[in-house]
């Protein structure tokens, strides 16, 4: 299953790649896929079933248009900190516990906070995510884990899990 | 070696294939733009290094793979040469890196005559050649440390 | 040519870490740094001001000026090379390490002569 | 148009990858492929020799020159190529045959076989191109091969020696490298042949080159200011290496390319001859002086070797010279005969000392003069080709090196370059003294610490005879119908300067 899959995905960027029809093109396409898919689906992302489910592209797009909103503000939240003379900032690394259960799930996770400025996934240990902040705001776990992961959480299960 | 944190693995699985597809990408089309059998082999290598280096690896593992690699190295090494050796067994004129095959039209994917073939062995030759270099050095690396 | 200059300056830098520095590791940087400065000078060797890429197809015409491919294909090769040569060299460095447990030549320095 | 002549680097070069494709599954492959390998290129050697006589050009892929600009890679052999390939190709079989009973030490045997074919390749490749950038190519190949054979036994100070001949060559490639890009900014070609036709003035610019060319050729060929890698290098390597190393690999990767270049692509020049003159004579007479002090054997024919070399550049830079003044055409012909002449002779009586020297190490386990003696009782082939060497190198008749030397000091006086003359024959004296000791330490005083070991086995010990023998066969190439076959063309191409370009472009 995972090597017909990856097959597949192959096949499409190699066609996005050349971007034309030709029968040629089409079969050298086919033997590097199939080369591909041979050499790299031993080690392919398990449970390739979700690609065929259709309600998971569709969060895709509405995961993008929140990912950017938020990341609008955080732009602005990080630059009104880095232009005001008094440097309002609050520097420190917090604990967060993640109710995310697989692996690419938490993968992106890091990757969504970590390209939010202000904040930045140090390491991934188990369910646990170390985050370093440019503002802590609260000390309390349950607000601060609302305020970085909430905003994204509830995508990203609907998409990966 | 050990391996990396989950994320480094988990953006491994996803992008070693890409990696590798557009080294084949790049090695197909070497007759046509910029790239070719060096640059390609490259970047091929590239995935299998992403690879050991977020996936960690074992030293008898690596012994293995540094036969195989051997193997298929010194094998795309002797197909460069009966490749164009063959011109000078092949064709009435005798001569060697003759390209005996039709040329087609320029643009084509399927054109070049023996050049295409060429960068597809060369691929294949400096992919090996690298990953070995660097299975190599971690083998010492990892003997000096023990 | 002041950029010429500036090249043979770069290889002179490369020479300098070679023949000065004591570290092992220093003097392979200061040899990728000559390869390097050779490199570059003969990419401008080749190189023609407004100049198009040397490929052959439907959309470059071909009578425009091309940049000179010769040079391009002997950096090709040149890198292989230096390739090799590197890979050679830090082998042999991280060897020497296992044996003498240092990096420094000042301690490595069982021939004499 | 010979289609044999690329065989001279695919052979070798296919071989090598043979070896490791099959080199698991069948014992012994490697051995057996390198011999027929090098026996191959010996029959192909001697054909060329015997059959061929104009230049031959091979015009690889078959791109044929456009309004006389060259566009293909070219190879070219002509007699001064050929008379490297035999040296190569000779040389090259005798150490592969020593070598077999040698690398049992070795647990890694097949590439040891793997690294020697490519030496090879290197090197043939780098004496047949008529392309100044296949040459630096080809020069990289032998280079690294040469640099993991010094550091094949990976102990401390092999790996030493490889480090600093590694750095050095690394920057003599460099340098190389440099030079050639600054021939191509001017010439706009990289054919040797179509180089010379273009740079027909000597401006300074072009001396610039030549002096960086002489430095990057010079660190490989170990010429005087740049010879501080060769005794490490050389003394560290497997002796089968440095029989090669010393033997065939300087002399190919440097003098050859130093005298192809200002021979045939530069047009000779006063200060140009006048600085290889002296650098030749200043490493014959300095490479002498420090092998007098050296207890490792080795080392002291490393030594040795930079001394010779030192004869070989004299001799033809004392051509060159001639030539330059518009001398004799005869003395210069005479010099030059007598620079190749030792060229060859020094590759049979160094090949044959460092072999002989890896004998003894390979039976006592050391290289230490002091601890050695009396060898001549218990390894007797040994000891007798070591002494026909000894006595050949320091010039003692009939042997081939007394001939050799003579002709060049015969014409450094008849040049009339009666300094030099002397400084060939105080060296020559120099030579004789410490291969005297080497010779007194080594093989005849007394006995002490191995009275029980035994002859090396049969195949170290029969390329020792046959070198020896050669030692002997050589001196034959005095008579001028013997020097018509071996060293009349290769004296006839670098003589005829101009030639080369008029006969490879075709005009």
């Amino acid at each position: 299953m995972r090597y017909v899959v990856l097959f597949i995905i192959m096949m499409l960027l190699w066609l996005a790649f050349t971007w034309n029809l030709q029968t040629p093109n089409l079969i050298v396409g086919g033997v590097a896929s199939l080369l591909t898919a041979v050499l790299f689906g031993r080690s392919f992302l398990r449970n390739t079933v979700k690609f065929f489910q259709p309600q998971r592209y569709f969060w895709i797009i509405i995961y993008l248009f929140v990912f950017i909103w938020e990341c609008l503000k955080a732009n602005f939240d990080v630059a009104y900190r880095v232009l005001n003379p008094a440097m309002p900032i609050k520097p420190g690394i917090v604990k967060v516990k993640s109710t995310l259960k697989t692996d690419i799930g938490r993968t992106f996770l890091a990757n969504s906070i970590t390209m939010t400025p202000g904040t930045i996934t140090v390491d991934v240990i188990e369910d646990d995510f170390y985050i370093h902040w440019i503002y802590v705001s609260s000390e309390d776990p349950k607000v601060y884990s609302r305020k970085i992961l909430g905003r994204f959480e509830k995508y990203l299960k609907r998409i990966f899990e | 070696m050990q391996g990396m944190t989950i994320i480094v693995k988990k953006i491994t699985q996803i992008m070693a294939p890409v990696i590798f597809l557009f080294g084949l990408y790049v090695i197909v089309h070497g007759h046509l733009s910029p790239g070719g059998g060096f640059a390609g082999g490259v970047i091929l290598a590239a995935a299998f290094i992403l690879q050991i280096l977020s996936f960690g690896s074992i030293l008898p593992s690596l012994r293995r793979e540094e036969v195989w690699l051997e193997l298929l190295e010194s094998t795309a090494v002797m197909g460069f040469l009966v490749i164009s050796g063959l011109g000078l067994l092949l064709a009435s004129f005798r001569i060697f890196f003759l390209n005996f095959i039709n040329r087609g039209t320029v643009g084509q994917l399927l054109s070049g005559g023996i050049i295409p073939l060429e960068n597809i062995v060369v691929g294949a030759e400096v992919c090996a050649a690298i990953t070995t270099i660097f299975i190599a050095l971690t083998v010492y690396q990892d003997e000096v440390t023990q | 040519m002041i950029v010429y200059i500036l090249c043979f300056l770069l290889f002179l830098i490369g020479l300098y870490g070679v023949v000065v520095k004591r570290n092992l590791i220093k003097i392979i940087i200061s040899l990728a740094i000559m390869e390097y400065s050779v490199n570059l000078f003969l990419i401008m060797v080749g190189y023609i001001s407004a100049g198009q890429a040397p490929i052959i197809n439907e959309e470059v015409s071909r009578t425009g000026p091309f940049v000179d491919p010769l040079p391009q294909a002997m950096i090709l090769t040149a890198i292989v090379i230096g390739l090799a040569t590197t890979s050679l060299l830090l082998a042999i460095a991280i060897r020497l390490y296992g044996k003498y447990g240092t990096f420094d030549i000042r301690k490595i320095n069982h021939l004499k002569g | 148009m010979n289609s044999l002549v690329p065989l001279f680097v695919i052979v070798p070069l296919g071989s090598a990858f043979l070896m490791v494709i099959f080199g698991r599954l069948i014992k012994h492959l490697s051995k057996i492929l390198v011999t027929m390998m090098l026996l191959f290129l010996l029959y192909l050697t001697f054909y060329f020799l015997y059959n061929v006589t104009e230049p031959q050009i091979y015009e690889v892929g078959g791109h044929a020159a456009r309004n006389g600009v060259p566009i293909a890679i070219y190879l070219v052999i002509d007699g001064f190529s050929k008379l490297l390939l035999l040296i190569i190709s000779l040389i090259g079989f005798l150490s592969a045959l020593y070598a077999l009973s040698y690398t049992r030490q070795y647990t890694a045997e097949p590439k040891f076989y793997i690294l020697f074919s490519l030496l090879i390749a290197g090197m043939n490749g780098l004496v047949i191109s008529g392309d100044i950038f296949n040459i630096f190519v080809f020069l990289e190949i032998s280079s690294i091969a040469a640099y993991a054979l010094v550091a094949f036994g990976i102990e401390r100070e092999q790996l030493e020696a490889s480090f600093k001949y590694q750095v050095l060559g690394g920057v003599a490639s460099l340098i190389i490298l440099l030079s050639i890009g600054f021939i191509y900014w001017q010439t706009g070609t990289l054919n040797m042949a179509d180089i010379s036709a273009q740079v027909a003035g000597t401006g300074v610019f072009f001396k610039f080159v030549a002096v960086l060319l002489i430095t990057g050729f010079g660190l490989k060929a170990a010429i005087f200011p740049f010879h501080s890698w060769l005794p490490d290098a050389h003394s560290s390597a497997p002796s089968p290496i440095s029989a090669m190393l010393s033997g065939v690999v300087i002399k190919a990767i440097g003098i050859y390319v130093i005298l192809r270049l200002f021979f045939n692509m530069f047009a000779i020049n006063y200060e140009i001859s006048m600085t290889i003159t002296v650098l030749g004579a200043l490493s014959m007479i300095i490479g002498s002086l420090l092998a007098i002090g050296q207890w490792d054997i080795k080392r002291m024919l490393a030594y040795s070797s930079i001394s010779q070399i030192g004869y070989v550049i004299l001799g033809v830079g004392i051509g060159m010279l001639v030539l330059v003044r518009g001398g004799d055409i005869k003395i210069a012909a005479l010099a030059i005969t007598g620079g190749l002449f030792h060229l060859i002779n020094h590759a049979v009586f160094k090949g044959l000392l460092f072999l002989g020297a890896g004998a003894v190490e390979y039976r006592t386990g050391t290289r230490d003069m002091r601890k050695l003696g009396g060898l001549n009782e218990v390894m007797p082939v040994t000891a007798s080709s070591s002494l026909i060497a000894s006595l050949s190198i320091s010039g003692v008749p009939p042997f081939n090196g007394f001939f050799s030397k003579l002709i060049i000091i015969i014409a450094a006086v008849q040049a009339k370059y009666y300094f030099l003359a002397l400084l060939a024959v105080i060296v020559s004296i120099i030579t004789i003294g410490y291969f005297m000791k080497l010779q007194k330490y080594t093989f005849f005083n007394k006995n002490v610490n191995f009275p029980k070991i035994r002859e090396v086995p049969f195949s170290m010990a029969f390329s020792q005879i046959l070198l020896a023998v050669l030692c002997l066969g050589l001196s034959l190439l005095v008579i001028p119908d013997v020097q018509k076959i071996f060293l009349k063309p290769a004296v006839d191409a670098l003589i005829n300067s101009t030639a080369y370009a008029r006969v490879i472009l075709g005009y």
